[in-house]
């Protein structure tokens, strides 16, 4: 009998770039398949061309030995496949119930909107799922983690042959992730076919019968998960085993205290934070997405400032009410969001490198290109920008090089303190180790660097110390020596601190 | 290009770099100035009398008022906001400079205080804009109705007279040239610096590309949009005034429409609606080319109606050339 | 120096798409056929006070010799005119005046005498009403030179003539010529002055405006409407007898003496002096008024069902 | 608190609230302005603005905005003027009357698809395309018409009746509200707000505008075609502008080249943000622009009888928009700071 899913050659370019090169890959009726792989291996971008999101630059995909083109996501939809993206999508001004059904096939335009079923329909789901949300209410304003569900309520009342999950787990609790795989499961029993995408291997383990692995956009191997222990899948994944490219940058020094943060409460977002950040240390801040890593990062930084609690600069209590007091005071922000709160997409490169110091290359206000020029060409020479012309667009340039400018920005700023969040996200394996190795040389020069990260070997590997962050307080303060993946994750999930105490 | 060698390791991953001489040629202002010379051949085909370096100097300063503001509009846009108030700005400082000197307060105050009249109505737009952080497009649909209507309550729809020595700015003339039209010209070259040389400007494209990274860049976007406010207020006023001199006269529907025209000569200029991109070069440009085209068609006799439709055709064309030109080289 | 009879005459009017204009064009094309002068009518889209300078800028380049124009402003295109005769262009007003500024124009046509419309209004109301009640002004806007000068005659006849002094006049009324504006201040005056009979409109807009409140609301039996109005707006409420008559003169005729001064002016055959008399074809001998003002007859036209539909500007 | 909120954000009580207040106190000092005969005046000044602002609305709500309205109702209002103009020279008959309503609605609906096609298909901003037919349409109004005015003689006497007679009159001997009727447009307009309030919130394409409106980038994973839900908006807003259009000649008894519709943009967009309708999309409702409609309605009607000069009216206008965006803005505030309790 043919797979219900057989995707032959398939590669994906971006603006040149090859993020997939020639994925086989086969899928059969009523199997739990999961997708492993470092950031930016490729999975989403494989799972988004299945769902008709991208069309693959080269290669094939049949449905049942029948050659399928998946044009669109409606063309997907048809076809019975379903995408619950990794970044959940909502329609902020629609209900719950609504962004529920919404984009089904079914129906001419001008048919009747069935509120009551809908809300009938999403409430079964919603009680399926066992979360508790008012159906009716709009979505904005939804945690990330109950939009996530409603995102499988999709899914799930889609009732597709194939459904792929992209990171589903990553803000959920341990509880909705039982429910999950409980459903997870039934389908499976219902001869219904999932992709499961995960960084977390405990789970893999739990529910998927067969692995893919993907590097660089390359699969490396489909097999059952009984015949690949944790070290092989990471191999697998890594090309080498970990240690050896998180090497654990230990001689930078531990100087004085040079950031200190006591007490920073923002209703509603975080409250009662305090840690302290020593010149030379690197301090990890970990966490599950929406715990409130940013918004910390945030308020220091003056961007959306905290109303209670006091923040020191080596030592001085000091008020940050705007950015441009903290670039003063010596801090620095590498956002999480590069498109939204790093780059000027249309302006060329130098700009973007020197945005941060305008005096620097305008003394006496006037613009001189040439200072510009040598100062953006010089970080480019250190950071191992990869360009062709200082004139070029940051936009045209790839995420990983984007993120090397964004960072140099701040290096010309002479920051002692650097707040990196989620510096490596969706950066490719090679320039993300380029990135381990300036850190740790940050580090060494003296720089105090407070990392946040969803990435849990690289908080283990890379820091000093390890602060977990959950629904908005600080929940545990883990020392390298005993920083484990599980210490981590149990003090980011909610429940898991209950238990604790 | 030396500097650059290092740098030329061209990675799989960094697109080949577009080659000089389109950086530089496939721009909007290209197109404005080829419109510009079309304009010209145009318009002397179409009447003998049109081709006259004086009389389109003596049309210039019909618009040279909207023209200003215009310059300092497109600062505003390229900032990602946009100001449809200016022309009743303009109407409400002039009826204040008009009515304060008709009821005997001496000139020079009266025009300090109408320049300060602008300043606030520019204020007020700032503070619905930046404060309560309200689309700029709409408050200001609000604010051009609210100015245009005080300078009606004001004047009511009679006309206040200037006295007879200060009408006639456009009378003066230096090197040959009608005051108003230096005074644009100068500003334009000003505005042009501080827009392409000075930091102030540098952060207006940045803030107008993505306020969010701009600030977290550390740039006072808040300001920055403040003080273009503030000066879109105090150049219309000041235009206002010009007007005033220029007709002898104050009406309340004094540069009635001017916000569309203003609006027009920006977008002709190549500058994008939605921020980020532009020049005063391209203004500079598309105020040329409007005198030219409205007279042309004017001095020909062409049906108003016929102009409308050029100039509203025009509109589109080169939005669509702009933005083929933009994509061109956004990749 | 005489420049002939082949001389470039161009009228302004106050904007495109204005009916009351057509036929003084109409005018003027009919005369410039006799006399042999190049006619030629242009307008801006809008009638805002400045809208016509940069036409008038036009013409003088084109050097026409006689710049004939309805004034969106008295005082607004002063500057301009002034560079005008300066160029040796003869400017005349064209229906309508521009008031207290005569001294940038040459001369003035008027359709009437404009110290007879009041008076003529407030008779043809009288004659409506018997004489008796209160009535009410609905004018263009509140600085309307010409409108004002009306009004003003009309108060004086009606407070000095012993013949109407049952007529009370409760409220004047503006609608800027708009019609919803005209329409709203209409509706008001009828609910805060139920015993009102009648309405004068000595304007177009306002005249068919208020026409129409009437009939929407089928009380013309008690509210009489009259005033300045096209007939080809107002036939149909004569024809239903919302409006008994209205009053107006003949745009034609300005148009056509406009064009035979300019010649007669131009060929040194009139003198541009006040008293000057002189002849004009159709309309008999002209006088020229103070100030230069001429009028192509003495009183109103008035229309009613008898003559509505000899008229067709 | 939370039901202190959610009334709050309810925008429709805070306009409703507003009417009412206006209302009264314009009643206190002139008592006529609370009866009837006033609420007819007021009615009949606000149905070319309703047919108008329910299209803009839907524009709006997929974040995009119209402002060529104005002169896709003057055109389409001429050339059904033409056509009873001129239908003897052209066609050697007379049209029957209601021809015009159909044409009109037609010829609007073409000139919007125009807008849709040119911000569809070259990706352009709505606000620079519709800025620039707003003179394009203009000039071919002037154009087509050769600049002449069509005289209140050649509208046929039906069409003009729409704003006069009307289905339901109460019999003038009647003891209260005697003769008290509501002409046909005033019905036509409400009626389309139904429609458009079934269309909006009862069809499937009506929720995809506010899906699209309220997330653009998603919209296309949903499987919601953009380009047609964006030429349907536009196409839309013209056909209502076209109706409006012949509601014009109906209510005024001509049409002019230049006045007819010039302007008519501001009105609606000042009664569709009143209404509460974001700028920013997916936000908006049909009650609430009828509402913003019949605030602007009822300004409008009480200035002359309070004897307000025409001259201060823009200027009340204006405060009025602005205060709705304040109103708007402090309703907003309130949302964003429930949102965030959400989250902790
Ligand atoms: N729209 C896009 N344009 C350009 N590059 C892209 C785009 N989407 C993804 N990429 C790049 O393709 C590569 C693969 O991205 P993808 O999201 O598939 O990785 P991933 O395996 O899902 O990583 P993660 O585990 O973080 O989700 C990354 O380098 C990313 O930067
Ligand atoms: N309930 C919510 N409503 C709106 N936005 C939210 C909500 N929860 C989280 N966010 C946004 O999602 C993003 C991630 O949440 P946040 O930054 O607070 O936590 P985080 O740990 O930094 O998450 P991440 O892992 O994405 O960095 C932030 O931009 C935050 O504003
Ligand atoms: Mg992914
Ligand atoms: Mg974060």
């Amino acid at each position: 009998m043919a797979p219900l899913i057989a995707a032959r050659g398939i590669s994906k370019q971006f603006a040149g770039v090859e993020v997939l090169s020639d994925v086989d890959l086969e899928l059969k009726a009523g199997e739990i398949h999961a997708l492993l792989g470092e950031n930016g291996a490729g999975k989403s971008t494989f799972a988004k061309i299945l769902a008709g999101v991208y069309r693959p630059t080269r290669g094939t995909i049949a449905l049942n030995g029948h050659i399928a083109d998946i044009a669109s996501p409606i063309v997907a939809q048809k076809l019975g496949i379903t995408l619950i993206h990794q970044e959940p999508i909502s329609f902020p001004d629609l209900s719950v119930a609504e962004n529920l059904v919404l984009g089904r096939t079914a129906g001419a335009p001008l048919a009747r909107v069935p509120w009551a079923e809908m809300a009938r329909e999403a409430n079964h789901y919603m009680h399926l799922l066992g979360v508790r949300i008012d159906v009716t209410r709009p979505m904005r304003g939804l945690s990330i983690a109950d939009q996530q569900m409603v995102e499988i309520a999709r899914a799930l009342a889609s009732d597709s042959r194939l459904i792929i999950m992209d990171e589903p787990t990553a803000p959920l609790t341990p509880k909705e992730v039982e429910t999950l795989f409980g459903i997870a499961r039934r389908l499976r029993a219902e001869g219904r076919t999932i992709i499961f995408i995960s960084h977390r291997l405990e789970e893999v383990r739990q529910i998927c019968d067969r692995v893919t692995i993907f590097r660089d956009g390359n699969k490396i191997a489909t097999e059952d998960i009984g015949n690949l222990s944790d070290a092989d899948i990471i191999r697998l994944m890594i090309g080498r085993p970990l240690k050896e490219y998180l090497h654990k940058s230990g001689h930078a020094h531990i100087g004085e205290l040079a950031l200190k943060v006591e007490g920073l409460t923002l209703p509603g977002v975080f409250r009662d934070i305090s840690f302290e950040v020593r010149k030379g240390e690197i301090v990890g801040l970990g966490g599950l997405v929406g715990a409130g890593r940013t918004d910390v990062a945030r308020a220091i930084f003056g961007i959306a400032p905290a109303e209670s609690g006091t923040i020191e600069v080596n030592g001085q209590e000091v008020s940050i009410t705007d950015p441009s007091q903290a670039i003063g005071l010596g801090l620095a922000f590498v956002p999480e969001d590069r498109a939204v709160a790093g780059i000027f997409r249309t302006l060329s490169t130098e700009q973007n490198i020197t945005a941060a110091v305008p005096w620097q290359i305008a003394p006496g206000g006037l613009i001189r290109g040439a200072l510009e020029r040598a100062m953006a060409q010089d970080s480019v020479r250190r950071l191992r920008i990869r360009l062709a012309s200082l004139r070029q667009p940051i936009g045209e340039l790839s995420g990983g090089n984007q993120q090397k400018s964004i960072l140099a920005r701040w290096l010309l700023t002479d920051p002692t303190v650097l707040i990196l969040d989620e510096p490596t996200r969706g950066i490719d394996i090679g320039v993300k180790a380029e990135f381990y190795d300036m850190i740790g040389e940050l580090a060494a020069a003296g720089r105090a660097i407070l990392l946040i990260s969803s990435e849990l070997p690289e908080l283990i590997a890379l820091c000093d110390r390890v602060l977990v962050m959950s629904e908005g307080r600080i929940t545990a303060d883990i020392p390298r020596a005993e920083a484990t993946q599980e210490k981590i994750m149990s003090a980011a999930v909610p429940q898991a601190r209950e238990v604790a105490a | 290009m030396n500097a650059e060698s290092p740098a030329v390791a061209t990675g799989h991953d960094a697109a080949p770099p577009r080659p000089r001489w389109q950086v530089l040629l496939i721009r909007p202002e290209t197109m404005t100035l080829i419109l510009l010379i079309l304009g010209v051949f145009a318009g002397s085909l179409l009447s003998p009398f049109f081709l006259d370096i004086n009389y389109i100097l003596r049309s210039f300063t019909l618009y040279s008022e909207f023209a200003i503001v215009a310059l300092v509009l497109t600062m505003v846009i390229i900032a990602g906001e946009i100001d449809l108030s200016p022309a009743a700005n303009m109407a409400l400082s002039a009826c204040i400079f008009a009515w304060l000197q008709a009821n005997g307060m001496p000139i020079p105050v009266a025009v300090v205080l109408g320049l300060v009249s602008g300043l606030a109505m520019g204020a007020v737009n700032a503070f619905f804009v930046i404060a309560l952080q309200l689309p700029s497009i709409i408050v200001t649909i609000g604010t051009l109705t609210l100015y245009r209507g005080l300078a009606q309550i004001i004047a009511g729809d009679k006309s206040i007279r200037v006295p007879e020595w200060f009408i006639g700015v456009d009378k003066i003339m230096l090197v040959g040239i009608p005051l108003p039209v230096v005074l644009f010209i100068i500003l334009a070259i000003v505005l042009g610096v501080v827009l392409g040389n000075t930091i102030f400007g540098r952060q207006i494209y940045q803030i107008g590309t993505n306020d969010v990274a701009a600030r977290h860049a550390g740039i006072r976007s808040a300001r920055i949009k403040v003080g273009l406010f503030l000066l879109v207020g105090v150049v219309a006023a000041f235009a206002g005034i010009m007007t005033a001199s220029r007709l002898g006269s104050v009406r309340y529907d004094l540069g009635l429409g001017g916000e569309l025209q203003m609006v027009l000569m920006a977008m002709l200029g190549g500058t994008y609606i939605f921020g980020g991109r532009g020049t005063i070069l391209g203004t500079f440009l598309a105020a040329w080319l409007l005198v030219i085209v409205s007279t042309g068609m004017i001095v020909a006799n062409v049906l108003p109606a016929v102009q409308l439709v050029v100039l509203g055709a025009l509109l589109i064309v080169s939005i669509i050339a702009t933005n083929l030109i933009y994509s061109r080289t956004q990749r | 120096q005489a420049v002939g009879h082949n001389f470039k005459v161009v009228y302004i009017g106050k904007n495109t798409g204005n009916p009351y204009f057509d036929s003084i064009t109409g005018g003027f094309e009919d005369a410039c056929k006799q006399i042999g002068c190049e006619f030629e009518f242009v307008a801006p889209a809008t009638a805002e006070a400045t809208s016509q300078i940069p036409f008038i800028e036009a013409q003088i380049q084109r050097g026409v010799n006689v710049i004939a124009i309805a004034p969106n402003s008295p005082d607004a295109m002063n500057q301009v005119l002034d560079d005008a005769r300066a160029k040796g262009i003869l400017v005349l007003a064209v229906n309508g005046d521009l008031v207290g500024n005569e001294s940038h124009r040459d001369a003035n046509i008027l359709p009437v005498d404009f110290t007879k419309t009041g008076p003529n209004q407030v008779e043809l109301m009288g004659s409506l009403i018997g004489y008796t009640g209160e009535i009410a002004i609905l004018s263009a806007t509140t600085e309307a030179p010409d409108q004002n000068t009306w009004i003003a005659a009309m108060n004086k006849t009606l407070a000095e003539d012993p013949k109407y002094k049952d007529m009370k006049l409760v409220a004047t009324v503006y609608g800027d010529d708009q019609p919803e504006k005209s329409t709203t201040e209409m509706e008001a005056l009828l609910s805060n002055y139920p015993n009102l009979v009648g309405v004068i409109a000595p304007t177009t807009v306002g005249v068919a405006a208020a026409a129409q409140v009437v009939q929407s609301r089928g009380i013309a039996d008690k509210v009489h409407v009259t005033g300045l109005g096209l007939p080809s707006e107002m036939r149909d409420f004569v024809k239903d007898g919302t409006v008994k008559a209205f009053q107006l003169w003949s745009p034609y005729n300005e148009g056509w003496l406009a064009a035979y001064f300019a010649d007669g002016v131009l060929n040194g055959t009139i003198k541009n002096e006040v008293g000057q008399t002189f002849e004009v074809p159709n309309l008999g001998s002209i006088t020229i008024g103070d100030k230069n003002v001429m009028n192509t007859q003495a009183e109103l036209t008035t229309f009613d069902a008898s003559n509505i539909d000899d008229f067709n500007f | 608190m939370n039901v202190l909120l959610t009334l709050l954000r309810r925008r429709e009580a805070g306009i409703a609230v507003m009417i009412a207040l206006f209302c009264l106190a314009v009643g206190t000092v002139k008592p006529q302005f609370l009866t009837l005969d006033q609420m007819r005046i007021i009615l009949l000044l606000t149905p070319l603005i309703m047919i108008g602002a329910m299209g803009q609305m839907m524009v709006i709500v997929a974040r995009h905005v119209d402002l060529s309205i104005g002169s896709m109702l003057g055109f389409s209002a001429m050339v059904s003027g033409m056509l009873y103009r001129f239908d003897a020279t052209w066609f050697g008959f007379d049209v029957p009357w209601w021809t015009g309503v159909p044409l009109s609605i037609a010829v609007g609906a073409l000139l919007g698809f125009g807008n849709g096609i040119l911000i569809q298909l070259f990706k352009l901003p709505a606000i620079i395309v519709t800025l620039g037919t707003l003179s394009l349409y203009r000039g071919m109004t002037f154009i087509i018409s050769d600049a002449k005015q069509i005289d209140r003689q050649w509208i046929p006497s039906e069409i003009k009746g729409l704003s006069q007679t009307s289905i339901l009159t109460i019999p003038k001997d009647f003891p209260i509200a005697g003769g008290f009727n509501i002409p046909w447009i005033v019905i036509v307009a409400f009626g389309v707000a139904v429609l458009t309030y079934l269309f909006l919130m009862h069809t499937r394409i009506g929720r995809q505008i506010y899906a699209l409106g309220s997330n653009p980038v998603a919209a296309p994973l949903r499987g919601i075609n953009v380009a047609a839900v964006t030429l349907l908006v536009f196409t839309i807003s013209g056909a209502l502008s076209g109706l409006a259009g012949i509601m014009y000649a109906s209510r005024w008894g001509f049409v002019n080249p230049s006045n007819t519709g010039s302007g008519f943009e501001f009105q609606v967009i000042a009664a569709v943000v009143i209404g509460g309708v974001s700028i920013n999309g997916g936000v908006g409702t049909v009650l609430g622009t009828v509402l913003g409609v019949l605030l602007l309605g009822c300004v409008a009607a009480a200035l002359p009888l309070l004897g307000i000069p025409g001259t201060a009216q823009s200027a009340i206008y204006g405060s009025v928009i602005l205060v709705a965006l304040l109103i708007d803005r402090t309703v907003r505030r309130q949302g964003i700071a429930s949102l965030k309790r959400v989250r902790a």
